[in-house]
């Protein structure tokens, strides 16, 4: 049981944790935040095993992780 | 007689090309002319803008702190410089990116347009910058559309020129959408 | 001028342009902003000429490399913008010692510090009292429009040749950045003196030597003076500055670069409300148009003068003017948002206005 | 919610300031920069430490890490943190420096201190070109790179070669520690952030000066997404600028 | 003043004595001549006050380590000469943009380029002019005796601090290398103000930064109008000069430094033959006691201006008396065997003296 | 006389001029400017080879070497020699450096011409100290050493440690030959001497960058004779700046 | 009333001391007084030398182009500065190592004698600066010799005060050349 | 059959040539040059073999060797 919480408005849509999430749990959105940037989001939360890769890989530190 | 333009948007938005159309067409008309890009860190995450000036007489600074005319292409650029146009002045925004709720200005002549969508629907999306063009010669008259034409041959590279015919097609839309009001 | 002919060019890339047309082949410098273009356009163009382009460590290996380069008798030039410019001093200071031909444009960035990148003019101590050390002085032109990015590297490779002398280009980021029409023809200057002095191999011949040491009882003194007599020679025949609307002038605004150009739409306006007002722009700063300043002094003008300073070039009007002209000041040092506006000079205009 | 039974995995660096960065999508300094703040926490001396910025895109790192800074010029980080370290002996002072800065204009800065065994932690960030003006050459620059200051591709005749500066440093008496570390993928990050905080422990623990090169992606000079940025690291950086320890000396083998 | 209290010093030993005197422990430099002795001293003296002696790699090194350690809030020293203060501009521009305070020693030798390493003058534009890049003026204090070697040392820690900014001391090879009785006694200063911004650690406060870039919308203009403002508050407070039997003189030599005391002797014999001479010698050339020299030009003095260069303490005068005074220049660029005697001196003054 | 039936073994070198030099007795300067000469002779080049001066006890070369010379500002012998050499396609340039000049305020220009293999060939003169300005300490003065800036002797701590500039440059692609050598005897003469020819062979016959690090007495500023100070070379100097060739490229590998 | 001495010679010769000690001598006396030592190239070679200037005023310049008196104590040093002393100027010349054929001067007053040698028979070499020395003070009297001993203890460091009661008899020496007269 | 010739005018009396000639034909001589330098001089000219050695050692360039 893990989740990841992203934080829209410092994501900058360099989608980084979507390539590497292995468990392909990451989408970039269709939402723009008031940056002008799709930010990214969780698509299949089930299959998240709460890693961190996806936060470690993060230059924004625009994920938590939680587990 | 002075026109001047503020253009602003994304990176790869095209923004310094149209700045530099009409450079190049208010040149080709033999006006005195000046074009300032933004530069350096103004840069950083894709920012662009520039600023044209034409006039019948020398041009004595190419920045201008309140533009007659501006073109908004990104959410960024228009939460940035919104206030700055002059009252009563014209404001082109790219309506596919600025959700109409950011657009607040009363003072000022709107022309928000979805752009992007258009551009789609022409087959590029690319060239959301030249309906905006258009528009923007359609609204103003700064230069003349045979001027745009010219300053595009001038402005483009060698190998970009066959772009022209596409690109002055998009023009044509954003000139009508002011012959069609707003 | 058939405005046709002109081509429309950004301000760095008229100097890279204008060095090229100048005969010069060989560039080195450091990569900062806001003149960045100029090392780019060059390293694009040289490899075609068969000039070289070498981006060297840094701005102190740059300027000694133009010092290499120089005494080998090749035009040679590097560009750089405010922190770049003070690392070259001591560099400088040996072309000028040695008597080194070299261009060396200053595109002004804001400081002091890493200050930022918005055009400046706080550099006009450093380029015409020489920022580095010893006794000498180097000719600084300071461009106001593209048109003049090119027109003064081009006389600035011509003036370091003739003279055998670093020759400052003082522009500011607005001229480096900006795009305006240029017309690209070349300049006629008279021949150059002979380079019996270059550093080249001594074939067939004695060994020769650049240096800038001089240790013998009253050498040193003796070159000193052979600089300042050159530094004279050059005021005497170089000085240039631009007279406008000044012949009924009550009101002379004094400002060079990027400001000069903005004054001009600025006493335009003025003078359409009756304002007599004119510019006197100097065009090198150093040597400084001392004699026009003063010549209007005595005929009671009162001043404005207006830099993106709080006072630099004011300091030569003062002394050009003497004590008891009427100057007025209108300095907005650099930073981001503080270039002036046409409506801004302007209003200093009609407040100095005398009487 | 179901996150107040979840544990947060990842709580933010106490160094790390809470704020948006500058930098572009997909830098890698802003990966870097976590890692530094994880190192400072990790050592628990944010409250001690000094940073020396240098002039490159990391140049707000005072907005980002949560010591005290100080802005030095263009490739003189090492100076500036020299002065800063010899005033404040029982302080600790770090550089966070990237290539142009490091190993071009600040090539004897960086040499020196490392030659005097300056008690200091050096971050040092190579993506093979000059970022903040806009993608000129650096000397890491790859042979064949295009930049734009060597517009058809870095040629060793005229250009020279891309400088190794872990196995130039390394091969000096004075430093302590010497790694190359990279950030472009998981695995290579987990050993990074162990090779940065080695870097600090060099410093912290043995009184040395700590180096350490981490691979950084710019795909905004590269003009690439992030994610090809990223596989460029690993096809062309590292076979050039191989990962590993180049010299780690035990407080002994100073004497 | 008992000069059997006195000890006869060399100069540059003077400066290191004062900085220990003033409390500085910190000295970071490069050797170069003529002032090589200052750096030597302290290598000796520091270790043995737990100081910090650190010869650095570079000037460039030395100045960016005084940018460090001036940070850290501690009092910290540099000396040099010509091309090494010409390596530090840069740095200048930094510290002096930065707000941090440091001392600067120039023990002038001849240039330009390498030059020679006899007393010389001429590196007072860049000392008062910034040679560095940017908008900014940091004080200059001008000794004429190795007694004010160490004063103007003392001076320059207590200025430096109290106004957060560089201060150079512009001595000259002969001051540096010559010995002369100096009462060391240590002035009082009145405290200085707390250090509510150095950059020790952020332990139980927040995060500081000491930087010069400004980059947003109106701050760096801000922030140079500050820098502003502490000069004119330094220039009205701080301002120093000597006059020296200026009374009833009809003729008022100008000089600092070196021929300063020069002209001392040589005016005390003109004096002796009847003729109306004084000195009025700048103590601080920036901020340059301006008002002085306008008073005496608006009593119709004549003035001579005497310095080891082709003019440059000159245009300070010139703009100070006005365009209108009678200056007269007897300069006497640096190289060996230029220094004047006091007999040189006198013919000039019997030269230029009115009437 | 009897020398008319005798032949003279050593005529003064070309290159050399006759005129007595301003070193002090016994100064090692003397014999690497003679060697210089001899390479200069060697691949008959006078007239069309430049020396960048720098600024140390040589700094007039000009009056002893008979080719054009350029005085570079201290330390930037390399850079100004990358400038004439550009500049000169078709001739050849050397700098001759001290160690204060070359390892100290020098290292940037010195790194990234060996860096770029610039072609020049650069004779640098170890003597541990700066001659010039009376004996101050280098980047090469030994531990423990005293000069009059370390007056109790080098101590790492603080100072760092003596920089051996061979070792560092061959690491680096760029160079093409890389040694040191000693003339504190004759063995180490001849051996010096073959080196020196080396260096500017590698520049004349493989237009690449040559160095030769060669171990020089200063009996002034190191307070001895001049006998004396050979057998320093020999007692201290040589056991910590090894002796022989470091680097030596073939063409080919340039490639 | 004004006194100075140049004094040159080799750097083992002891000149900068000599001047050193004539410096603190006259300071003890409670005058004005500098010591402008050579320095950097100048002393390549091993040459020394240095400029005493005694004044019952400030002291203008340390530096003196044609000095009153000098000792030069080296064949270079004599040859070099001969020409400057001031007519009717005191030379000292050390006698030991210029051979009287260089001695051509004949406006000043020439003491020349073998310093090497005297101070030899004293049993130091090292000794002949302080003959020359006290020579300087006899024909000059610009210092007391008294001022002499104070001037040496405080220009020697603490571990060669040793040396004075020796170097004072040297000086004595010196004393006894002008008492014999020429 | 060898000798040596010193150019006494050059020679600055350090003894480098003195201590590396291994015939000991070599010494300072007690005659001074116009610069107060005591030359060195050939003693034993007959043990000379002209081997060169003092004239590579000499940094004055004092010495010619002939043989
Ligand atoms: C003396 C000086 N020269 C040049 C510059 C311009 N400049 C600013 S950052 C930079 C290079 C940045 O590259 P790098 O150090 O690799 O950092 P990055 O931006 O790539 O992280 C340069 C050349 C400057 N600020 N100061
Ligand atoms: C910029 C600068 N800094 C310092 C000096 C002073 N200086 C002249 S030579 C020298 C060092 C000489 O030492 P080295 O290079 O080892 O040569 P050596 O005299 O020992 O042969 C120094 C520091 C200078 N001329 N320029
Ligand atoms: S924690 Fe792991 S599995 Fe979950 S989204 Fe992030 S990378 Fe994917
Ligand atoms: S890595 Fe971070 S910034 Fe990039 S897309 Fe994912 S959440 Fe957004
Ligand atoms: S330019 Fe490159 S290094 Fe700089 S912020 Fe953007 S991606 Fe990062
Ligand atoms: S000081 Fe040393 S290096 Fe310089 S000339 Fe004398 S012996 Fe040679
Ligand atoms: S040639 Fe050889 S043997 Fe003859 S003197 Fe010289 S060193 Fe001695
Ligand atoms: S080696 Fe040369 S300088 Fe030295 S003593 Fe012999 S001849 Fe004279
Ligand atoms: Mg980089
Ligand atoms: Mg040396």
């Amino acid at each position: 049981m893990a989740k990841v919480l992203i934080n829209k408005e410092r994501c900058k849509e360099c989608g980084l944790c979507v390539t590497f999430c292995t468990k392909g749990c990451l989408v970039i959105g269709d939402e723009m935040n008031s940056s002008g940037y799709f930010f990214c989001r969780q698509d299949n939360e089930e299959e998240c095993t709460g890693c961190g890769v996806c936060a470690d890989m993060c230059p924004d530190t625009a994920i938590e992780v939680y587990k | 007689m002075i026109n001047d333009v503020f253009i602003a948007g994304d990176g790869g938005q095209g923004i310094l090309l149209i700045g530099n159309i009409i450079a190049e067409a208010a040149l080709a008309e033999g006006r005195e002319v000046t074009f300032l890009p933004s530069y350096g860190v103004e840069m950083r995450g894709g920012n662009a803008n520039c600023t044209v000036v034409m006039s019948d007489l020398p041009v004595g600074s190419p920045a201008v702190t309140t533009p007659q005319a501006m073109i908004t292409m990104s959410t960024k650029a228009f939460r940035l410089y919104e206030g700055k146009v002059l009252p009563d002045g014209l404001l082109i925004v790219n309506g596919s990116l600025v959700p109409a709720s950011m657009m607040t200005r009363k003072d000022v002549i709107l022309e928000a347009h979805p752009f992007n969508e258009m551009a789609a629907e022409m087959g590029n999306t690319r060239l959301a910058n030249m309906i905006a063009l258009g528009l923007y010669v359609g609204r103003t008259g700064a230069v003349k559309v045979e001027s745009i034409e010219e300053g595009m041959a001038a402005a483009l590279s060698e190998r970009n020129r066959k772009f022209i015919p596409k690109n002055m097609e998009a023009i044509g839309k954003g000139l009508e959408l002011c012959n069609n009001g707003k | 001028m058939d405005k046709k002919k002109k081509k429309l060019i950004k301000g760095n890339d008229a100097v890279a342009m204008a060095a090229i047309e100048a005969g010069c082949r060989y560039y080195f410098g450091y990569p900062i902003t806001p003149q960045s273009e100029i090392p780019e356009y060059l390293s694009r163009a040289f490899p075609k000429l068969g000039g070289v382009f070498l981006q060297a460590e840094s701005e102190v290996a740059s300027i000694n490399m133009l010092l290499g380069a120089g005494s080998a008798g090749v035009k040679v030039m590097t560009s750089s913008s405010g922190p770049g410019i003070s690392l070259m001093q001591e560099g400088i200071s040996y072309m000028a010692g040695s008597e080194v031909p070299g261009v060396i444009v200053n595109v002004q960035r804001s400081g002091p510090g890493l200050g930022g990148i918005s055009p400046s003019q706080g550099d006009y101590f450093q380029a015409t009292r020489g920022g580095g050390h010893g006794d000498y002085r180097t000719p600084a032109l300071a461009p106001a429009s593209v048109q003049e990015m090119w027109d003064h590297t081009i006389l600035a490779f011509d003036l370091s040749q003739r003279y055998r002398t670093p020759v400052i280009v003082l522009a500011d980021a607005m001229l480096g950045q900006m795009k305006e029409a240029v017309d690209t023809s070349a300049p006629e200057f008279p021949p150059l003196p002979g380079k019996d002095w270059i550093t080249t191999g001594a074939e067939g011949r004695d060994p020769r030597v650049v240096k800038s040491l001089y240790l013998g009882e009253g050498e040193l003194e003796a070159h000193c003076w052979k600089l300042h007599k050159k530094f004279l020679e050059i005021k005497d025949k170089e000085t240039r500055f631009e007279r406008y609307k000044l012949d009924d002038a009550e009101l002379v605004v004094v400002a060079f670069g990027s400001p000069a150009r903005i004054s001009k739409t600025s006493i335009d306006r003025a003078r359409s409300e009756g304002k007599k007002v004119g510019l006197l722009r100097p065009i090198t700063i150093c040597p400084f148009p001392e004699d026009a300043i003063a010549e209007l002094a005595d005929a009671g003008k009162t001043f404005l003068v207006t830099e993106l300073s709080t006072g630099q070039l004011l300091e030569d009007v003062r002394m050009s003017a003497g004590r008891k002209a009427k100057i007025n000041f209108y300095g907005r040092p650099n930073g981001a948002g503080s270039l002036p506006t046409p409506d801004d000079i302007y209003h200093e205009i009609m407040e100095a206005y005398p009487g | 919610m179901s996150e107040t039974a979840l544990k947060l995995k990842n709580p933010r660096p106490e160094s790390l300031c809470d704020v948006p960065t500058h930098f572009c999508p997909g830098c890698n300094h802003g990966i870097i920069h976590r890692l530094v703040a994880e190192a400072i926490d990790h050592f628990g001396i944010r409250e001690r430490t000094v940073g020396a910025a240098s002039v490159g895109c990391s140049v707000f790192l005072y907005n980002y890490i949560k010591t005290d800074v100080v802005e030095a010029p263009h490739g003189r980080a090492p100076a500036v943190a020299t002065g800063l370290r010899r005033a404040l002996p029982d302080k600790y002072v770090f550089t966070y420096q990237g290539d142009g800065d490091l190993a071009a204009i600040g090539t004897a800065e960086i040499i020196h201190a490392a030659n005097r065994g300056e008690k200091m932690t050096v971050v040092f960030v190579n993506n093979t070109t000059y970022g903040m003006t806009g993608g000129q050459m650096a000397p890491t620059t790859l042979l064949g790179q295009v930049t734009t200051t060597s517009p058809y591709g870095r040629d060793w005749h005229g250009a020279g070669y891309p400088m190794r500066m872990c196995e130039i440093l390394a091969v000096m008496e004075g430093p302590s520690f010497v790694a190359r570390a990279a950030v472009n993928k998981p695995a290579n990050l987990k050993r990074a952030r162990k090779l940065i905080f080695q870097a600090f422990e060099a410093q912290v623990e043995r009184d040395g000066f700590g180096f350490v090169e981490v691979l950084s992606a710019c795909p905004t000079d590269w003009g690439m997404t992030p994610a090809r940025a990223m596989e460029r690291v690993a096809e062309e950086m590292i076979p050039y600028f191989p990962l590993g320890v180049f010299k780690d000396k035990k407080e002994a083998e100073h004497l």
